[in-house]
């Protein structure tokens, strides 16, 4: 027993010298990113540490970084592959944690030990073992449970589909060989501990047999000793690939197994990514594991084929400090970041990583906060681009007199911008400068609701601005009241329609249920498809993007939108309007335009329905 | 022969929309004489490089038109200038400097246009400054040898363009648009070019009248693929330097500013006037007072020239016209002389 | 450059020529008229008959809205009544401004023959005088033009380096109203005149064609009167002056007053302002009108016609050709003793 | 060299657009990245329609245009006022050359170097 009491072998050395490795670049780095906190963010995390929160965290490291169960939602298979992965190795270690301390006796010893316990001792002789649930049994079990995560990982790698994955990501030459060290680990380790117990006649059901049948297949009759040579070679291999990944693995994307639970307990503390707190975008860009599940929701992997603009390679090049302009190439409409395992803030990230000019800084901002000074309860915002779809405004207003509402109308002249393009752009500055003017004006007119027919301005109002003792609503939310209320009464009628839902509106906002329910009291059938919402294309987001491109989205995103053959597509955003009118074969309304027709008896269809229809054959050829 | 009665036509002039008529005429199986002042077939075509939109050559046109007039029976008369029609109870007498050549049934006049004597605005300099060319002339130069344009070996480092030379013009007495000078400079910028890709090009111009089919997409091709400059505004004066290039003076009215730009190559875009060997029908005013094109007794109705009964127009002759347009011109002419002929 | 000119061909009249002077040319060349006389009467024996009576054509006045049209008509309608009264036809105009003064108003008369009768009005009304339209009207320039060859002839000089047998490079400058108003009345027409060129060629020197050959002098009456506007006047000149200044220029020839005058004064106040100088080897250029061209070339006296008053100092252009001259004479009088110099005139600034 | 006299009046530099001697790294610079800008016809419908445009002196066509002649886009009399611009993109949607005209605003603010120093990216 003498191996038990000070267990040594040179080849443990590959593994501690790579796991510190790991341990002191880990620390470093934490360090770093606490200390590259803005003052705000660092009484948050003082003052919440010691708090339930940091309970509640815990609890989400389980459930997030062990079993993932947020993937498990968008796929099971992908989930189960990444569960076994980390809840399975997690296991192996904890386990084999405890076998080395119950029999080694010792609490406090170098941290190889239990790592290359089996090689120290080969455990409860064969076949019995197989039958008794103790230690060898659990090991066995877990190293199956991630072998057949790994399995699934190999699958993934060719045939991505069968994951729920269209596209996975093309990683990194330095990704890809912490890939193959990562995906070696565990074979070479049943091999390792299989050869230790076929050696010595030892293992449970897995390690047990599988040696069992390698030394029966080197000689004839059951001789144990003919597995000897193999054993050092093996355990050399295991740890010497161990070594590989932990020294590979801060500078590739498994920076987020340690990563990703600092993020948690940060943002459980309250800190978002910010341009004051660098350190937390640091540490968000390491989290991210690159598992490519942004890729498939983002629209531009279509629009854009080949080109490498989805949030996994703009965090990576962030990270690496590339210096690219794909900041520029993301409409912001944040299907990624709805699905994004690791809850990054993606969205942010990008302004953040657009440099800000101060644009928008000089520019005066004139509305009619009342008129002649005479205080309405209702202070209408029709927002920029609506003064390009003078329609929207018609309807509005009729629907505003129809209800007898006392409203006053903001911005007539169109001079009036609500900030939030610029905040897209990264412009912050600027941002706040135009806020300032008209969160003032606002407060000024005395209204007590904001109505405003642009998602994109109904989301700035809502996150950014401060109107307290002031409503913010869209005007698809202030229709279903006036309906619910009988201020108003729409009779629903034959046609079929589907309803797109802007993106700043539905994932921006959380406004979800009061556009479909208009739609039920609009139009008797409604064929809206039950995916996601789908970007037009028009996004302010993404400025960059030509024409070309941004009629491929609006064309991919009607295909869907359409599939039900809708008579007309009704959506509820200026800029949605303007991008689908030309591309669309069927004509585009927004809410308003559907609401006022049905108020004032006019035709359900927009008269030109005809001509646009041949219109829009020509165009689509764009 | 046709339906038992014979008809004799002629058509003056060899260039596209003569061809057409020539042969549609032909084709009709009437007796057709084909007159030109030239000794070969084709106008103006064969000093054309490329056409527009789609920068056919003009070569291809030229083979196409003379296969066709070979395989069918028509009586050439190539070299001769006619140069006045009289007519004689029904029978209509072509005469060359008083001689005549021929008679026919009906006649169609297909004798073209000249381009605007870029001498006649002597601010430009054309005819003084030996770099200074007309679209015709860089259209030979290009045709025949492009080499012409390097200097001492070198690629020209800039070459201007200038529209309306000779068109919409009151000092030059040519009120009218001449159409087709726009997309030539545009097709003829885009030519130069790919010639010299990293030579500058600009364009001076007042309106960009791109009217044709393909047309516009050829000007957005010149703006974006080929990065050619457009400025708004008309070149006031050119004058030559020491190294015989050209300066000159315009001004950008989008910024209201003068504006000064030595080139190597200074090229009009010539505008087209009626041709100076027009043929004399009888003692009739058969042209425009204002213009000196043909004009048709009544521009809905048909391509009758005003004046004697019998003589039609076809082609450019009867206004700046695209070779598209004139070839279509020369059909219909046939077709309605063919009428004429049959309901006399 | 190609020969086209051919086409604007202007006839001038052999003799008898009624002479009216210029204000401007006799305050800044006070040689220059009596030179141009001498030379037809005494080197071509002309007939040239000069009417102490005639008066200025109030051009300058017309041109600064100071002088009403109608006043100016009457008074150019006097000249025409003096030369009827002596009997003449062929009017000879020493001024540029006049002459492009004249051609309008006999071209408005001929547009508007109401016009003329209400001006004959007027000048009976003044002066009981009445008046005829010449039936010739040149311009002095022209007259030299017409006989340059004779000129060539008895010319003592030639227009070419003494030492290299080089002609001297010159450059011409045609007043804008000599023909830009009036094509027709130019020889040459108004892109390219020839009235300069053909004395250069015919006496022996080379004329220079530089890009803003055709550009304003600066002259340009309301841009120099007033003080402030002068910084316009200067500008157009140094436009000229750069533009010809690689083509080293010897000489510049106008047929203008106010053109010699501004191209010879504001080539000194480019100096003193930015120090720069447009000559050969960093010299400025001497500017010489037409008739004092005539006059070197025939072998007058450089002082005797007055080129002391020229801003350039001339004396090696008159070095390069080859004509003597009294250095010290430069500042004498007539009877030859000396007035003093003026205060920076010889004076090579940089 | 002379002394700088005064006569009391200056000479006028000319106002003149040299092309000859104009640098135009800028425009080409923005050419690449924005290609479809090179198709603009100056038909003002962005300026027409910019909200900024309207209260400030900012018009988005001149200056654009001023970059493709190569002249300076910063002068005193003429503040180019581009960091007056909402980036709201309403140009982008009227443009009949649909060139991304909002993208060209970011562009030109990040290449006309002293503007991109305001504020470093994080």
């Amino acid at each position: 027993m003498q191996k038990l009491f000070h267990p040594f072998d040179p080849f443990v050395l590959l593994f501690t010298i790579g796991f510190s490795f790991v341990g002191i670049f880990f620390l470093y780095k934490l360090i770093r990113w606490i200390e590259r906190l803005s003052d705000k963010d660092t009484e948050l995390l003082n003052n919440s540490i010691f708090t339930v929160k940091t309970w509640q965290a815990l609890k989400e490291v389980i459930w997030e970084s062990l079993l993932h169960r947020k993937i498990f939602g968008i796929n099971k298979r992908l989930g189960y592959m990444h569960m076994s992965l980390a809840f399975g190795w997690f296991m192996l270690i904890l386990i084999g944690n405890v076998e080395s301390i119950y029999y080694s006796g010792r609490f406090f010893k170098p941290i190889y030990i239990s790592v290359f316990w089996r090689f120290f001792d080969p455990g409860p002789s064969f076949p019995q073992a197989v039958y008794q649930p103790g230690f060898a049994f659990w090991m066995d079990f877990f190293l199956l449970l991630v072998l057949s995560g790994l399995a699934l990982a190999i699958i993934k790698r060719f045939r991505s589909v069968w994951l729920g994955l269209k596209q996975t990501t093309r990683q990194r030459p330095v990704d890809r060989l912490a890939l193959t060290a990562l995906w070696l680990i565990f074979p070479i380790r049943l091999l390792a501990e299989s050869a230790t117990c076929g050696a010595n006649g030892t293992g449970s059901f897995l390690t047990g047999t599988l040696g069992h049948l390698m030394s029966s297949a080197l000689s004839p009759e059951p001789s144990f000793l003919s597995l000897e040579p193999f054993v050092l070679p093996l355990w050399w291999a295991y740890s010497s690939v161990l070594l590989l990944f932990f020294v590979t693995l801060p500078f590739t994307r498994y920076a987020h197994i340690p990563s990703e639970a600092v993020l948690i307990f940060l943002r459980k503390y309250g800190i978002r990514v910010s341009r004051e707190s660098p350190g937390y975008t640091d540490l968000s860009t390491y989290s991210c594991s690159s598992c490519g599940v942004c890729i498939d929701p983002c629209q531009l992997s279509d629009a854009l084929p080949g080109r490498q603009v989805q949030s996994n390679y703009f965090v990576k090049s962030i990270r690496h400090h590339e210096h690219t302009d794909i900041q520029w190439d993301c409409m912001q409409c944040s299907r990624c970041e709805k699905v994004c395992p690791v809850g990054l803030e993606l969205m942010t990230m990008r302004q953040l990583s657009r440099t800000d000019m101060a644009m928008g800084s000089k520019s005066t901002i004139i509305g009619h906060p009342g008129r002649n000074g005479q205080a309405h309860r209702i202070l209408y915002f029709a927002g920029c681009m609506t003064h390009l779809t003078p329609s929207i405004i018609r309807s509005m207003s009729q629907i505003f007199d129809q209800a007898g509402s006392s409203w006053q109308f903001y911005d007539p002249d169109g001079l009036a911008c609500c900030g939030r393009p610029l905040k897209l752009a990264g412009q912050s500055e600027g941002a706040n400068r135009i806020k300032e003017q008209l969160q003032a004006d606002f407060l000024a007119s005395g209204a007590e609701l904001l109505v405003t027919s642009c998602p994109i301005c109904y989301r700035m109002f809502n996150e950014d601005y401060i109107l307290p003792g002031m409503k913010v609503l869209h005007h698809t939310q202030y229709i279903l009241e006036l309906i619910e209320w009988k201020r108003i009464r729409v009779d629903q009628n034959k046609l079929t329609a589907a309803y797109h839902e802007p993106c700043e509106l539905g994932r921006g906002s959380g406004v979800i249920s009061e556009p479909r329910e208009l739609m039920s009291k609009l139009y008797q059938k409604d064929t809206t498809p039950d995916i996601e919402g789908l970007c037009c294309g028009g996004s302010l987001g993404a400025p960059g993007l030509d024409l070309v491109t941004r009629r491929a989205v609006a064309r991919g995103a009607l295909g869907e939108l359409t599939s039900g053959k809708p008579d007309v597509l009704i959506t509820a955003c200026p800029l949605c309007k303007k991008t689908f009118g030309p591309v669309s074969e069927i004509p585009v309304m927004d809410f308003a335009e559907a609401v006022a027709r049905s108020l004032t008896g006019g035709s359900v269809l927009p008269e030109t329905s005809k001509s646009l229809k041949t219109r829009h054959k020509q165009q689509v050829a764009v | 022969m046709l339906d038992g009665r014979e008809y004799r036509i002629t058509v003056i002039g060899a260039g596209p929309a003569g061809a057409a008529a020539a042969i549609s005429a032909a084709a009709m199986s009437m007796e057709v004489d084909w007159y030109d002042k030239e000794n070969r077939p084709g106008g103006k075509l064969n000093d054309y490089h490329q056409l527009f939109p789609d920068r056919a050559t003009a070569d291809q046109i030229l083979a196409d038109f003379d296969g066709r007039t070979d395989a069918i029976e028509i009586k050439k008369h190539f070299g001769t200038a006619v140069n006045r029609i009289e007519t004689d109870n029904r029978q209509l007498i072509l005469l060359s400097d008083n001689k005549i050549v021929g008679s026919a049934d009906a006649v169609i006049v297909a004798t073209g246009f000249d381009f605007f004597d870029a001498r006649l605005k002597e601010e430009f300099g054309y005819g003084i400054y030996d770099h200074v060319i007309t679209s015709p002339d860089l259209e030979k130069i290009l045709k025949t040898n492009p080499e012409d344009l390097r200097k001492e070996g070198a690629d020209p480092v800039s070459i201007a363009f200038v529209h309306c030379v000779g068109s919409r013009d009151q000092q030059a007495g040519i009120n009218y648009c001449s159409r087709l000078c726009c997309i030539t400079g545009i097709r003829q910028a885009i030519g130069i070019k790919e010639l010299f890709p990293s030579c500058k090009v600009v364009n001076f111009y007042i309106d960009i009248r791109a009217f044709g089919s393909g047309y516009e997409e050829l000007y957005r091709e010149a703006q974006e693929k080929y990065k050619i400059q457009f400025i708004r505004g008309r070149v006031s004066e050119a004058s030559e330097n020491q190294q015989h290039r050209i300066l000159l003076k315009a001004e950008d009215t989008l910024m209201a500013r003068p504006l000064k730009l030595t080139v190597d190559w200074l090229v009009l875009l010539v505008g087209m006037v009626p041709s100076c060997t027009q043929v004399q029908i009888d003692n009739h005013q058969c042209t425009d007072q204002e213009t000196g094109f043909y004009q048709p007794v009544n521009v809905f109705t048909g391509s009758r020239i005003a004046g004697l009964p019998g003589i039609f127009m076809a082609g450019a002759c009867g206004g700046p016209m695209s070779i598209p347009e004139a070839i279509a011109s020369g059909r219909s002419a046939a077709m309605e002389a063919w009428q004429y002929l049959k309901d006399r | 450059m190609k020969k086209y000119w051919k086409d604007y061909q202007k006839d001038i009249a052999e003799d008898n020529y009624f002479y009216v002077r210029s204000c401007i040319r006799q305050n800044f060349f006070p040689g220059a008229e009596n030179l141009f006389i001498d030379i037809l009467r005494n080197k071509l024996g002309k007939v040239v008959f000069e009417d102490a009576d005639h008066t200025t054509c109030t051009g300058i006045g017309y041109h600064t809205d100071i002088v009403p049209l109608e006043t100016t008509m009457t008074v150019v309608a006097r000249q025409f009544a003096l030369m009827k009264e002596k009997g003449f036809k062929n009017l000879v105009v020493s001024c540029v401004t006049s002459f492009g003064l004249y051609s309008e108003i006999l071209d408005l008369w001929k547009h508007q023959p109401e016009l003329k009768k209400k001006i004959a009005g007027y000048l009976v009304e003044a002066t009981g005088r009445i008046f005829d339209e010449p039936g010739n009207m040149v311009h002095a320039s022209d007259i030299l033009y017409k006989y340059r060859h004779e000129i060539a002839a008895i010319a003592k000089h030639k227009l070419v380096d003494k030492e290299t047998g080089e002609p001297l490079k010159i450059v011409d400058h045609i007043g804008c109203h000599y023909a830009k108003t009036f094509p027709e009345r130019g020889v040459g027409g108004s892109e390219f005149p020839q009235v300069l060129t053909g004395l250069i060629n015919a006496w022996g020197g080379s004329t220079v064609d530089y890009p803003e050959r055709r550009h304003c002098c600066g002259f340009g009456f309301r841009n120099y009167l007033v003080q402030a506007n002068r910084g316009y006047s200067i500008s157009q000149s140094k436009i000229k002056l750069e533009s010809m200044q690689p083509y080293e220029p010897d000489l510049i020839v106008a047929n203008c007053p106010g053109c010699a005058m501004f191209l010879d004064r504001w080539q000194y106040t480019l100096e003193e302002t930015e120090g720069s100088v447009y000559g050969p080897n960093d010299r400025k250029i001497p500017v010489v009108t037409h008739e004092e061209l005539a006059g070197l070339v025939l072998g007058y006296d450089p002082w005797e016609i007055g080129l002391q008053t020229h801003q350039v100092p001339v004396e090696e252009m008159l070095d390069k050709i080859g004509i003597e001259y009294d250095p010290d004479l430069k500042y004498a009088d007539r009877q030859g003793n000396l007035i003093g110099n003026p205060e920076m005139i010889n004076q090579q600034v940089c | 060299m002379a002394g700088k006299k005064n006569f009391g009046f200056e000479r006028h530099a000319g106002r003149q657009i040299d092309l000859d001697h104009a640098d135009n790294s800028l425009a080409t610079e923005l050419a690449e990245v924005v290609s479809a800008w090179s198709a603009c016809i100056s038909c003002g419908s962005c300026a027409a329609t910019c909200p900024a445009g309207q209260n400030v002196g900012f018009n988005f066509r001149r200056l654009h245009y001023k970059i493709k002649l190569s002249l300076e886009v910063e002068t005193d009399n003429y503040p180019s006022l581009l960091t007056s611009c909402l980036l709201c993109g309403k140009c982008q949607l009227v443009c009949p050359r649909g060139i991304p005209t909002r993208y060209l605003s970011i562009q030109i603010m990040q290449k006309t170097k002293h503007y991109a120093e305001v504020i470093p990216p994080v």
